[in-house]
C-alpha cells in the first residue's frame, strides 16, 4: 500500500504550522522526518494517522492501514502486559501476539501488571502493539524515546522485518537506527504567519 | 403614582429586581465591551509597530 | 468490540477500578436520607421510591468522570480512534461497560435499601423494573456528558452541571413508574415512556458522543 | 448580495455599528413607554388587583427567554453546518441574555405567585421547565468558558445546544405530564389568534414585548461585535508570537 500526500497545510491550534508538503512512501521503505520542535512533527503524524484534518491537501492510502505510536502507549496499569497487547489485538481482529512479545523481548514480564514496569519496559510494550495490529504502515511519534540502546536495537530489527513483509514506516526520531530510509526535514515547510488560507481565524484577521 | 392596593410590595419588587437585572446585564455586557476593544487596539497597535 | 467490553470490566474489578464505589454510594445517600427527614415509617414510605430513584442516578452520576478520561490521559482513546472500531460501537460498548458495573449492581441493590426506606411491599417490583429500564438511559446520557469534557482539566463538576439537566426526564418517568406501583396504582404509561427515552437514548445518544470526541479530540 | 455575506466579521461589524444606535433607542423607547403604559396607564385586574401590572415583565422576559434558546439552536445549526465564525459567536453572545431573561422570568414569577396562589414557589410544569431552561442555560455557559479552543468550544456547545433542545421539548412533556399545575394558559396563543387578555393590557404588554425584543436583539449584536474584537485580539496575538 503506498502512502501519498500531496501538497499538505496543516494546522496547530487553528494556527497553520506547515504547508506545501508532499511525500510518497513506498511499501517496504521508511521515512523519517526532522525538523526542530514545534516545527509540526506530531501535528503531520497525527494527521497522517486521522486525528485531525488536514486544511489543505490530499491524503490518499491511508484508510484503515495505519498502525499510530504516540506519546502515550495506551497502557492499562492494572491489566498485565499480556492483557494489554491481547486487548489491542483483538480491537484489530486479531489474536496472536507471541510475535510482539518475541520482537522485543517481553516474554519474562508477560504476566506483569503494566503498571509495574519501568518507563523503557512500558515503552517496549507500546512499541510492540505495533506488531499486533497487522497495519502496513507504521505512523511513529518519537518511538525511541526513554529506550536503552539495546531495546533500540530490538525496535530497528522490528522496523527491518516490518519492511521486509512489505510494510512501511514514517517516523519522527532524532536517532540514527541504521535503516535505510530517507530523510525529509520538514522545516522549510513551515508556514509563514502571513499565510491565511484554511486557519480558522482567518476570518478575523 | 397609581394606588397599588395592598399588593404594592409585590408589584415594585418585582419592578425593581427586574430592572436592576436588567441593568446588570447591559452594564456587564458594556464592560466587557469595553475591555474587548481596549485589548483589540492594543494588540493592533503593537502588531503595525513590528510588522 | 467484546474485547473493548471485556477490558473494561475486567478494570472495573480490578483493584482501584472503582467497581462498588457507586453502591457503597448508594448506600450511605440511603442512610443518611432518613437522619435527614426523620425516622417516621409512613414518611418514609412515601418518599422511599423517590429517594431511591434519586440516589441511583447519583450514585451513576459518580463514577462518569472516570468512564473516557482515564481513556484520554493515557492515549487509549487516540489509538481506539485510528483503530478499525467505529467509533459509535467504542462509546455504545463503553456505556454498556458502565452500566454493568455501575447501573445493574443498583438495581439490584435497590430492594435491599427499599427495606431500610420502608418501601411498601407492592413497589419493590416496580422500583426493579423502572430502574432496569431506565439506568440503561443514565449510563448513554452519561457518556455524552464524559465525551463533552473528556479533554477539560476538572471536569467532574462541569460534568455534572451538563448531564443533570439531562437526566431530568428519565428521573421523572422513573420515578413516576415506581411511586405509582409503591402506591398500588398502575404504573404501565411512566413505564413505556421510560422505555422509549431509553431505546431512542440507546439509538441515537453513541453518535452525539462520538461526534463530540471527535471534535474535542481533534 | 447574499445574507451570508454578513457571516464575515468584518461586514457583520460594520452592519450592526450601524444599526446599533438605532436599535438601543427604540429597544430603550418600547422598553420604557410599555413599561410606564402598563404601570401607570393601566386599570387594576378585578381579580388579581394591582399584581396584572406583573405582566409586563414577567410574559416578555419568559418569551426572550424562550427565543434566545431557540436562536441559539439556529446559529448553532448555521456553524455546525457552514462553519460560520459569527454564527457560532453569535449564540455565546445571546446565552447569558438568555440566562437573565430566564432569571426575570423566574423571579416575576415567584413574586406574582406569591398573593396569587399563596406560595413563592410552586412545581408548576410552567415554573419547572423554565428552572430546566435556567440549568441549561449554565451549563452551555460553563462549557464555553472550560474549553480553550475557541472553535472546539464552538463546535462542543452546538452539539450541547442541539441535545439539550431535544431533552428541553423532553423535559417539557415529562413535567407536564408529573404535575398538571397552577399557572394560567398561555397569554398570546398564536394559533387561535384569540388573546385571553383584553386591549387594555394587551398594548401596553405588547409595546413591552417588542421593547424587550429590541433590546435582546441590541445586546446579542453588541455582544456578538464583543466576541468577535476577542477573537481577533487573540488571533492577533498567537501570530504576533509566532514571530519571534
Amino acid at each position: 500500500m503506498t502512502l501519498k500526500a500531496s501538497n499538505l497545510t496543516l494546522a496547530r491550534g487553528g494556527v497553520p504550522v506547515l504547508t506545501g508538503l508532499s511525500f510518497v512512501l513506498e511499501p517496504r521503505a521508511a521515512l523519517i522526518l526532522r525538523g526542530p520542535n514545534g516545527a509540526g512533527k506530531t501535528t503531520l503524524l497525527r494527521t497522517i494517522a486521522g486525528l485531525q484534518p488536514a486544511v489543505e491537501g490530499e491524503i490518499s492510502g491511508a484508510a484503515d492501514q495505519i498502525a499510530y505510536a504516540g506519546h502515550a502507549d495506551g497502557l492499562k496499569a492494572m491489566l498485565t502486559v499480556r492483557e494489554n497487547l491481547m486487548f489491542w489485538a483483538q480491537v484489530f481482529g486479531r489474536h496472536d501476539i507471541t510475535p510482539a512479545l518475541d520482537a522485543y523481548a517481553l516474554h519474562p514480564l508477560a504476566d506483569r501488571l503494566a503498571g509495574t514496569l519501568s518507563a523503557g519496559q512500558k515503552r517496549r510494550l507500546g512499541l510492540s502493539r505495533l506488531l499486533v495490529t497487522g497495519c502496513p504502515i507504521w505512523v511513529l511519534d518519537e518511538p525511541t524515546v526513554s529506550l536503552d540502546t539495546d531495546a533500540v536495537a530490538m525496535f530497528a530489527a522490528a522496523v527491518r522485518a516490518h519492511l521486509a513483509q512489505g510494510g512501511s514506516a514514517l517516523m519522527a526520531t532524532h536517532i540514527d537506527l541504521g535503516l535505510e530510509a530517507d530523510v525529509i526535514d520538514i522545516t522549510p515547510y513551515r508556514a509563514m504567519t502571513t499565510l491565511r488560507v484554511g486557519a480558522s481565524d482567518e476570518a478575523f484577521l | 403614582m397609581p394606588d397599588l392596593g395592598k399588593y404594592a410590595v409585590e408589584v415594585l419588587s418585582a419592578y425593581a429586581a427586574s430592572l436592576v437585572l436588567l441593568a446588570a446585564l447591559v452594564m456587564l455586557s458594556l464592560r466587557r465591551g469595553r475591555a474587548a476593544r481596549a485589548a483589540l487596539k492594543e494588540i493592533e497597535a503593537k502588531v503595525k509597530k513590528d510588522g | 468490540m467484546i474485547a473493548l467490553l471485556m477490558r473494561d470490566l475486567r478494570l472495573a474489578f480490578r483493584a482501584g477500578g472503582g467497581f462498588g464505589l457507586g453502591l457503597a454510594f448508594f448506600l450511605i445517600v440511603t442512610t443518611l436520607v432518613p437522619f435527614s427527614v426523620g425516622p417516621q415509617p409512613a414518611l418514609l414510605s412515601t418518599i422511599a421510591a423517590g429517594v431511591l430513584w434519586l440516589g441511583a442516578l447519583l450514585a451513576c452520576l459518580l463514577s462518569l468522570d472516570r468512564l473516557l478520561a482515564l481513556d484520554y490521559e493515557d492515549g487509549t482513546l487516540d489509538l481506539l480512534l485510528t483503530a478499525p472500531l467505529p467509533l459509535e460501537a467504542a462509546v455504545s460498548v463503553k456505556a454498556l461497560a458502565h452500566w454493568i458495573t455501575t447501573g445493574l449492581p443498583l438495581v439490584l441493590a435497590a430492594p435491599v435499601l427499599g427495606v431500610l426506606l420502608n418501601l411498601p411491599g407492592a413497589g419493590y417490583g416496580w422500583l426493579v423494573i423502572s430502574l432496569a429500564i431506565g439506568t440503561p438511559a443514565l449510563s448513554v446520557i452519561g457518556t455524552f456528558g464524559a465525551a463533552l469534557t473528556v479533554g477539560i482539566k476538572r471536569g467532574g463538576l462541569l460534568l455534572s452541571l451538563l448531564v443533570l439537566p439531562l437526566y431530568v426526564p428519565t428521573l421523572i418517568f422513573g420515578a413516576e413508574a415506581a411511586r405509582r406501583g409503591a402506591a398500588g396504582l398502575d404504573p404501565a404509561t411512566p413505564l413505556l415512556m421510560l422505555a422509549g427515552i431509553t431505546l431512542a437514548t440507546i439509538a441515537l445518544m453513541p453518535f452525539a458522543s462520538a461526534a463530540v470526541l471527535r471534535m474535542g479530540l481533534r | 448580495m447574499s445574507i451570508w455575506s454578513y457571516a464575515n466579521p468584518v461586514k457583520f461589524l460594520a452592519l450592526s455599528t450601524k444599526v446599533q444606535p438605532f436599535l438601543w433607542v427604540a429597544a430603550a423607547g418600547c422598553v420604557i413607554v410599555g413599561l410606564i403604559w402598563g404601570f401607570f396607564g393601566t386599570p387594576d385586574d378585578f381579580r388579581q388587583g394591582s399584581t396584572v401590572k406583573i405582566i409586563y415583565l414577567h410574559v416578555p422576559s419568559a418569551l426572550m427567554a424562550i427565543n434566545a434558546w431557540f436562536m441559539m439552536l439556529i446559529t448553532s445549526l448555521i456553524w455546525l453546518i457552514r462553519r460560520h465564525h459569527v454564527s457560532a459567536l453569535a449564540a455565546k453572545a445571546a446565552a447569558p441574555v438568555g440566562l437573565v431573561m430566564t432569571l426575570i422570568a423566574l423571579v416575576t414569577g415567584a413574586i406574582w405567585g406569591q398573593p396569587m396562589w399563596g406560595t413563592w414557589w410552586a412545581w408548576d410544569p410552567r415554573l419547572t421547565s423554565f428552572l430546566i431552561l435556567f440549568l441549561f442555560y449554565l451549563g452551555y455557559i460553563a462549557l464555553w468558558e472550560a474549553i480553550e479552543d475557541p472553535d472546539t468550544a464552538a463546535d462542543l456547545t452546538s452539539i450541547l445546544c442541539l441535545v439539550g433542545s431535544v431533552f428541553a421539548v423532553l423535559s417539557r412533556y415529562a413535567v407536564q405530564f408529573w404535575n398538571q399545575g397552577l399557572h394560567q394558559g398561555t397569554s398570546i396563543p398564536v394559533a387561535t389568534g384569540e388573546r385571553s387578555v383584553s386591549d387594555v393590557f394587551w398594548y401596553p404588554l405588547l409595546t413591552s414585548m417588542v421593547g424587550f425584543g429590541l433590546l435582546f436583539l441590541a445586546l446579542v449584536l453588541y455582544r456578538t461585535g464583543t466576541e468577535i474584537r476577542l477573537r481577533r485580539a487573540q488571533a492577533l496575538r498567537v501570530r504576533a508570537g509566532r514571530e519571534l
